[in-house]
């Protein structure tokens, strides 16, 4: 039933693909596109909480006769896929929400309306898909259609730059999905994923599907070193599919891990989580520290997200070396952290890019240097960014804290393995969480403080407006549900129980009866949070503190000047930049992740030339990586290419040689 | 009962640590100032300085936005709380499960955000010199921190300080090499994060290597007492946070009787006083070191934090 | 059949392939046509011969087309051509004659040695045969290969074409492949010559294909 | 019923002689375009009736389940191909690069192929059969010529002698071929007729079907192309007129390799004999990542989506080289998914080379803004022939590449980066086309575009829904082909 409900909505989005490229040339075709996704995306939300809620309709199958002719296309509704589609539909219905208002301000609508809903099925269908088809279709259609949008403004030469290493990305993600479901298939080709589930596979063949499933989910996960791609193509888009591609399809891509490794391939061996943390750990690290060097308010925030998908790796790793080990309990705890921290990445990236999307049209800016003082301008927007910024340094009490603090309880869990690399890995994993979290927080001061507060840096800046009332309303719910999360995840962690249970077989005791709400992952006397009253006792705290000093103390103010140790400079060129703020932690760390260099440029006295500093930075696993791999694809086919200047004889010559070499190879194979 | 009595000491906590915490910073100062053969200020200066501030009018500047009105208090409230919710004389209060060591060390990351970003927010050089440094350190010390956390924890099988406590008071501990290694992790944050001497200098002005006072520098009149008291609480809370969790001996267990609860009180003024002397003496006895320094300083408690977890995760579970 | 029969098929089919040795190493254009002309009279005699022992008439047809069109009117034709562009001149070959003897000798070498497996059950003459129908059509291509000029190498084709005949003739009771085959590599010869000299020489003065290598595609 | 069957039969091949004969004499131009047209829609509707009535099998001809579909969609392609070129000649004649006399000979020609290539589908005889290809080969070098340039005529010499060289190979094996049968079959057409000879092919004598097999492997695989006998293909495509490349990747290429299967039911038939498997392999991976690497330095749009075909052609020997019922079912699909395609891209890139007046790459930008539809057709084509879904092309390398891993790891990895690579190629070739800001003239093509949409909306029906007796036509011709 929830199944037919969820495809007739996905339908919808595609019926309206297909109208808008219809009525490309009309301009009500924008208002009735976003309605469209927007209800859409609603009703499949509405249907799969209920499913949530009351277990209806769960594990139900339909099959359509599309597809793979002998097989169909199988879609299944369980627990999992309805935690993800939850995430994807949210997702979706606030991008619609945004679209609404911010799409008006669209150059190309032509090139973004029609692609958009078509993006929203397809991520819609992959969560849904049950065989390995229609799951590798859907996930293509889904780059493909998200290709099309970061292509939308495709004059910037770096835009087409971005798509193309995108889409090639994504095929070689695919290619090895691809590849991996053959393992799992086998040769005769059972490509419905209750077949696979049923058939066990070896450990060799394990551990390539397992390599098969990093390199592809990775890759569109945005995990290091495949990350390469991402904060490209994430700011290239329009802002609301920013969101979704970082907030929503990276997600899809955790799907695919998930699905994959902890459903369809069996028991896991221990070192499958070694593996998992690494590149989780390593993600964490790189993507903070290179968001902390960058600038473009969008491309910081797209580095963040690879950052976020470490974290989320990281709790998936605990997940797979609990349960390799069968101990339930903590591989339940990994597992809820990774799946809340999904949700919660998806509320508060799709805020933050939101808000950098009213910036960008406020300001037609994405450069942090041009910005400045935006809060007087904008202060509900600027509102909306804090908390989300807030919540993804991981402060409590909002959302971001509470998954970051599950999974650092999962992490004290571990010397528990049996395994000494998982004993020597763990407590590392848990430095470089503890240090993505605080350099994130740095980050985010940075990034707040740099666009939002001080002195408007430019004119755009300076007569920056609030943005419309739509795109306000769509940050404003995020913030809500920030908020909510942050307060009362009782509740989330509940509802995720079902999940965990297909997942690793257990889950966390009930929460949400608990006295005052307070979460207890698995013994009161270990370890507890409360957001709730946490949340109170602050805003009380607050509140009586301001209220005594009003009633009592002086609560007069007068505007002056500002101090500035005596010595304020009129310029707005005097204030710290973003660069500037970062020089520290780039001082700290730079030389040796970025092997950063500084070149100062300070003109000879009397020369009135301003001094220069230039900071020069290398992403070392695109130099170790990818940059060999073009470098020797470029050679080959130089190479190559000079048969395309043979004479006739030569062409002669090789098919004579071909002639008398198979020839030769019959007389010996007699 | 026992919830009523749990809830009395939890108020009470809540009022005894605003109070005391002025008196530390006081107290530490003049301390610092007899070990320098000056006279100082009395004790209770501190407390005459806040009062000062309250009635005095603020002067803003003139792009200040709201948020540099309201950070204040968020950041007073915020450290109040977290202060509020660590042991000190009592363990078993009636809010503890609220939140555990992790968690604390999130709440001050939340007042530092908050302060970081006023310090932005005039848009003055010396702000951003203020939040840019404060950031870079916190970026090492909250692991670091996370770190004592972790290795606390593993021994006491609980994040829970109350747990912590409990654990630590009974003999079972032992004398551990990895414990040795968190305390001084933990003292050596201490000292950063309330910037301390070598990290920072509470007491200088125009001084480039300044960090927390430029990031006030813009705030005045009550704003600034609000933010005065966070930071003296905030020493408190250090302070307190290091005792109940390497010293936590007379602390009162929930549950017994008022006699017990007072011996606790007395017991835990008395560790305050020593406390605050070592630190005095720490200061005077070394000198401030430059900023960019700052990062071996805390790299080294990293270090240290990591290598006793380390320890711990090996020597357990064999 | 007597072996007598089949020697003399034999020494036709041997005298082809002799003959193609000595298409290789001419160099000079007269003399290579006549040489294809006596190339195109041996596979006649030896087409005849097989309807003969074969007593298969349509044969005789076949070996009629080869002697008149192959052994009389392309040599003719060709020897106006060359007249007409004017390419009396030596044709130098790639590469000594030297390496190509020994070239097509190795290719005769092989020939033999793939046709060896085949089971002899067949009677002996087809096996033979087409051994020596392979090496002609090997030679021929190594022609094609050694030669820089356009009428060399269609020279080197219809050798080809010949060697292709002798297969097809040896071949018991082929129906009516062989006629088409023929009224094909007459066709072959008669579009080399008409069409494509003729338009080459329209377009340069010269059959020589380094005229044409200069107009490659994709110059940068 | 039979008669009638035949009568079909005969009319496909008729049909398209007698227009060949009428288009060489008829004189007006105007109507000639519409007269082929019309011989080309006739021929489809006999090839279509073909799967209602099918005729006994002759010695000569035969309809069986391998060649029926190949014929409607020969007929068909033919059909789209003939509506394409009647707006493309128009436009040659108005810039004049051809005359009113080379239009009659190129409409006599186009029927002229259509007719050959009927006649090697159809063909029950390897002889017949390797006339027809023969005739087709003679035909397309001189459509190839026709333009007269010297880059034209060098084209087509090279394409000349290649293809008579491959020609004759060909022809030695079916003469040995018939040699192998005629030992167990007597004497006669029966030794050389398909359907006996698959039947008997299990007492043949193995060596010689091996070497005929080496032979014909390599004298049509020649006219598919595989490398390194492809070298006539890229200039061919290139020099000749569009229509003629669409029609040769379309369906010349198809047919030939419908050649090699046809022989390789036969070798396979007789299991002492040495696989053909391997062979086609081998030449379809070397086919496969030369061709993928071949695509980076292309300047030529035309040339480049030539060694594209390659590249296909040998995704395509290799799945039926690896045989089994996924992956010959997968070759067959792609077979058809790829002349529908890449005619389709034929057709936009004849339009974009006639509206910007060149075929360099370098001077083609933007399309998408200064042409919409021709561009989007372009993007859209371009997408499906590198095999993203939900094109069909997806669902055929979809199921050679996971057949293929469980079988033969390594041979899937090489085949999966070569795809990978000819992807980059394409897709950045695509980013230059389509993209960035509109370059050269932006005057409105004057073009029928009712074909290439029409190809490329059954390749996206095809990449969604198959319909069930092609599919089941598919499973029945893949378990024949083992």
């Amino acid at each position: 039933m929830a199944v037919e409900v969820l495809l007739w909505c996905i339908a919808a989005l595609l019926a309206t693909a297909i109208l808008a490229v219809a009525g490309v040339r009309r301009t009500t075709t924008a208002t009735l596109v976003y309605t469209v996704a927007l209800v859409a995306s609603t009703a499949a939300l509405g249907t799969v909480g209920w499913v949530l809620v009351t277990d209806a309709g769960l594990a139900q199958t339909v099959r359509l006769p599309i597809g793979l002719p002998w097989l169909g296309a199988h879609f299944r509704l369980d627990p999992l896929a309805a935690a993800f589609l939850t995430v994807v539909n949210l997702g979706g219905a606030t991008a619609s929400l945004y679209g609404l208002g911010d799409g008006r301000h669209e150059r190309e609508p032509g090139r973004v309306l029609p692609f958009f809903p078509a993006f929203l099925a397809g991520m819609n269908l992959v969560v849904l898909a049950d065989d390995a088809f229609t799951f590798l279709l859907t996930w293509e259609f889904m780059s493909l259609t998200s290709w099309a949008l970061v292509m939308a403004h495709h004059q910037r030469r770096d835009n087409a730059r971005a798509g193309y290493i995108y889409l090639l990305m994504a095929s070689l993600g695919t290619l090895s999905l691809l590849l991996g479901f053959g393992l799992l298939a086998g040769p005769d080709g059972s490509y419905a994923f209750e077949a696979i589930r049923n058939a066990h596979s070896s450990p060799n063949t394990a551990a390539a599907v397992l390599a098969l499933t990093l390199l592809g989910a990775g890759s569109k996960a945005g995990l290091v070193p495949m990350h390469v791609w991402l904060p490209l193509a994430h700011p290239a888009a329009p802002s609301h599919v920013s969101a979704l591609m970082s907030g929503v399809m990276t997600k899809v891509a955790v799907y695919g891990f998930v699905r994959i490794v902890f459903d369809l391939m069996g028991p896991p061996a221990w070192w499958w989580g070694a593996v998992t943390l690494l590149f989780g750990g390593a993600s964490a690290v790189l993507g903070v520290l290179h968001a902390l060097m960058e600038h473009d308010l969008k491309r910081l925030l797209a580095y963040h997200t690879v950052e976020n998908i470490g974290i989320i790796f990281i709790g998936l790793g605990l997940g797979l070396a609990f349960r390799a080990n069968d101990m339930t309990g903590p591989a339940a705890l990994a597992m809820t952290a990774a799946l809340f921290h999904v949700f919660n990445h998806s509320v508060f990236k799709s805020l933050l890019f939101f808000g950098s999307g009213a910036v960008l049209t406020a300001t037609g800016q994405r450069d942090m240097e041009r910005l400045g003082g935006l809060i007087h301008g904008m202060p509900i927007t600027a509102f909306a960014f804090l908390i989300g910024s807030a919540a993804i340094s991981a402060l409590p009490p909002f959302n971001g804290f509470v998954s970051e603090w599950l999974t650092f309880q999962a992490i004290l869990l571990s010397p528990q393995v049996p395994q000494w690399v998982l004993k020597f890995l763990a407590p590392a994993i848990g430095a470089a969480l503890a240090l993505s979290a605080a350099l994130a927080a740095a980050c985010f001061v940075k990034a707040f403080g740099i666009t939002f507060l001080g002195r408007p840096r430019t004119r755009a800046a300076q007569d920056a407006e609030e943005t419309d009332v739509f795109s306000l309303s769509a940050m404003l719910v995020l913030v809500f549900l920030c908020l909510v999360a942050g307060i009362l995840p009782g509740y989330f962690i509940d509802a995720l129980a079902p999940v965990v249970q297909i997942v690793v077989g257990g889950h966390l005791p009930q929460q949400a009866a608990l006295s005052w709400l307070t979460i207890v992952p698995i013994a009161e006397g270990r370890s507890s949070y409360n957001g709730l009253v946490l949340f109170v006792l602050i805003a009380g705290a607050a509140m009586i503190a301001s209220y005594v000093i009003h009633r009592w103390a002086s609560h007069s103010i007068r505007r002056s000047a500002s101090w500035d140790c005596g010595f304020p400079d009129a310029s707005t060129a005097t204030q710290y930049t973003a660069g500037s703020f970062a020089q520290p932690i780039r001082r700290v760390f730079g030389t040796l992740v970025f092997q950063a260099r500084e070149e100062i440029h300070i003109p000879p006295p009397g020369d009135m030339r301003p001094a220069r500093m230039h900071v020069y930075l290398r992403d070392r696993v695109w130099d170790a990586l990818y940059v060999p791999v073009a470098k020797f694809v470029g050679v080959t086919a130089t190479g190559l290419n000079r048969v395309q200047f043979l004479t006739l004889r030569g062409y002669l010559t090789l098919v004579s040689g071909a002639l008398v070499a198979l020839l030769a190879i019959l007389a010996l194979w007699q | 009962m026992a919830v009523i009595l749990d809830a009395l000491v939890q108020f009470g906590q809540l009022v005894l640590v605003l109070l005391l915490a002025p008196l530390l910073t006081g107290y530490v100062r003049k301390v610092k100032a007899r070990l320098l053969r000056r006279e100082g200020p009395q004790i209770i200066q501190p407390y005459r300085d806040l009062l000062k501030l309250l009635r005095k009018e603020v002067v803003l500047a003139e792009n200040a936005s709201w948020l540099f009105r309201v950070a204040p208090y968020l950041i007073f409230a915020t450290t109040w709380v977290a202060a509020a919710l660590v042991p000190t004389f009592a363990t078993g209060l009636a809010l503890s499960p609220a939140v555990d060591l992790i968690a604390i060390v999130a709440l001050l990351g939340s007042a530092r955000f908050m302060l970081a970003l006023a310090g932005l927010d005039v848009g003055t050089s010396f702000g951003g010199i203020g939040s840019s440094r404060e950031m870079m350190i916190s970026s090492l010390a909250e692991p670091a921190m996370l770190m004592v956390a972790f290795t606390l924890s593993l021994l006491a099988g609980s994040t829970q300080l109350s747990s912590v406590a409990t654990y630590m008071q009974g003999t079972a501990v032992g004398l551990r090499v990895s414990l040795a290694l968190a305390l001084v992790g933990l003292i050596m944050v201490a000292i950063a994060e309330n910037a301390r001497i070598p990290i920072d200098n509470p007491a200088t002005h125009l001084e480039l290597t300044m960090v927390h006072e430029a990031m006030i520098l813009e705030y005045s009149g009550r704003h600034l007492a609000v933010i005065e008291a966070a930071a003296s609480l905030k020493l408190l809370l250090y302070l307190s946070l290091v005792l109940c969790l390497f010293a936590p001996w007379g602390v009162a267990v929930a549950g017994q009787d008022i006699a017990s609860y007072a011996w606790g009180l007395l017991v835990y003024v008395i560790k305050l006083a020593v406390g605050g002397f070592l630190l005095a003496v720490f200061e005077t006895a070394i000198a401030k070191m430059r900023v960019f320094r700052v990062s071996d300083f805390l790299g080294v408690s990293l270090m240290l934090g990591l290598l006793a977890a380390l320890l711990l995760f090996v020597s357990r579970g064999v | 059949m007597d072996r007598l029969a089949l020697d003399i098929a034999h020494m036709f089919a041997g005298g082809l392939v002799l003959v193609s040795f000595m298409l290789l190493y001419q160099d000079r254009m007269f003399s290579l046509i006549n040489i294809f002309a006596l190339h195109a009279f041996v596979v006649s005699l030896s087409v005849a011969w097989q309807a003969h022992i074969q007593n298969a008439p349509h044969l005789y047809i076949t070996a009629g087309i080869a002697l008149v069109v192959k052994a009389l009117v392309i040599p003719v034709v060709l020897h106006r051509i060359i007249v007409r562009l004017g390419i009396h001149r030596n044709i130098e070959t790639v590469v000594g004659i030297g390496q190509i003897m020994m070239g097509g000798i190795g290719l005769v070498a092989l020939s033999i040695l793939v046709m060896l497996p085949i089971t002899a059950a067949e009677g002996t003459l087809v096996r033979e045969d087409l051994a020596f129908a392979l090496s002609v059509i090997l030679l021929g291509l190594l022609m094609m290969v050694s030669r820089r000029n356009a009428v060399g190498q269609v020279v080197g084709f219809m050798s080809i074409e010949n060697g292709l005949i002798l297969a097809a003739t040896g071949a018991k009771g082929m129906p009516l492949v062989v006629e088409i085959s023929v009224a094909f590599s007459i066709l072959v010869a008669l579009i080399v010559i008409g069409i494509f000299l003729f338009r080459i020489r329209e377009r340069f003065d010269t059959v020589d294909i380094y005229a044409l290598d200069r107009f490659r595609g994709e110059q940068p | 019923m039979t008669d009638l069957g035949s009568i079909v039969v005969n009319a496909i091949l008729i049909v398209p002689a007698v227009g060949a004969a009428l288009l060489a004499f008829l004189p007006d131009d105007r109507t000639t375009a519409r007269l082929n047209m019309v011989g080309t829609l006739l021929t489809l509707i006999c090839a279509i009736a073909l799967f209602f009535v099918r005729p006994e099998p002759s010695l000569f001809l035969i309809v069986d389940d391998v060649n029926v579909v190949f014929i409607v969609l020969n007929t068909f392609v033919g059909f789209t191909t003939s509506v394409f070129s009647g707006t493309y000649i128009a436009h040659e004649l108005e810039t004049g690069h051809l005359t009113p006399l080379y239009l009659r000979f190129y409409h006599a020609m186009y029927q002229t192929l259509m007719f050959a290539m009927n006649l090697a589908l159809l063909a029950n005889n390897v002889g017949l059969m390797w006339v027809a290809v023969e005739l087709a080969t003679l035909t397309t070098v001189l459509m190839v010529g026709i333009y007269r340039t010297p880059q034209a005529l060098e084209a087509a010499w090279k394409y000349f002698i290649l293809g008579s060289v491959g020609i004759a190979l060909a022809l030695f094996g079916t003469i040995l071929v018939y040699l192998a049968s005629s030992a167990v079959l007597g004497e006669g057409l029966e030794a050389m007729a398909w359907s006996v000879l698959v039947r008997r092919a299990s007492a043949f004598d193995p060596a010689l079907l091996n070497l005929a097999f080496v032979f014909l492997l390599l004298g049509y695989g020649t006219k598919v192309g595989l490398v390194p006998l492809h070298a006539w293909l890229p200039d061919a495509h290139a020099e000749g007129p569009t229509p003629i490349s669409a029609v040769l990747s379309g369906l010349l290429l198809n047919v030939a390799l419908f050649a090699v299967l046809r022989f390789k039911m036969v070798m396979s038939a007789n299991e002492r004999a040495l696989a053909p498997g391997p062979l086609m392999v081998t030449l379809g991976l070397v086919s496969v990542v030369f061709a993928s690497f071949m695509l980076y330095r292309r300047h030529d749009i035309k040339r480049m989506f030539a060694y594209s075909s390659i590249e296909h052609m040998g995704i395509i020997s290799f799945a039926f080289g690896m045989g089994g019922p996924l992956a010959n079912f997968a070759g067959l699909l792609h077979m058809i998914m790829h002349s529908l395609t890449k005619s389709a891209i034929f057709f936009a890139v004849g339009h974009i080379a006639q509206v910007k007046g060149t075929q360099r790459m370098a001077e083609i930008r933007g399309l998408t803004v200064s042409h919409p539809v021709l561009g989007w057709g372009l993007v859209v084509g371009v997408i499906a022939i590198v095999g993203l879904p939900p094109m069909g092309i997806f669902m055929s390398e979809f199921l050679i590449l996971t057949s293929t891993f469980s079988r033969q790891p390594v041979l899937a990895v090489v085949l999966a980066l070569g795809l990978l690579i000819a992807l980059g190629a394409l897709l950045r070739h695509l980013n230059g086309l389509a993209f960035g800001d509109a370059h050269g003239s932006i005057a409105p093509a004057q073009a029928s575009f009712v074909p290439m949409f029409t190809h490329l909306a059954l390749v996206l029906a095809a990449g969604i829904f198959l319909p069930a007796p092609l599919v089941s036509w598919f499973q029945n011709v893949a378990g024949l082909l083992r």
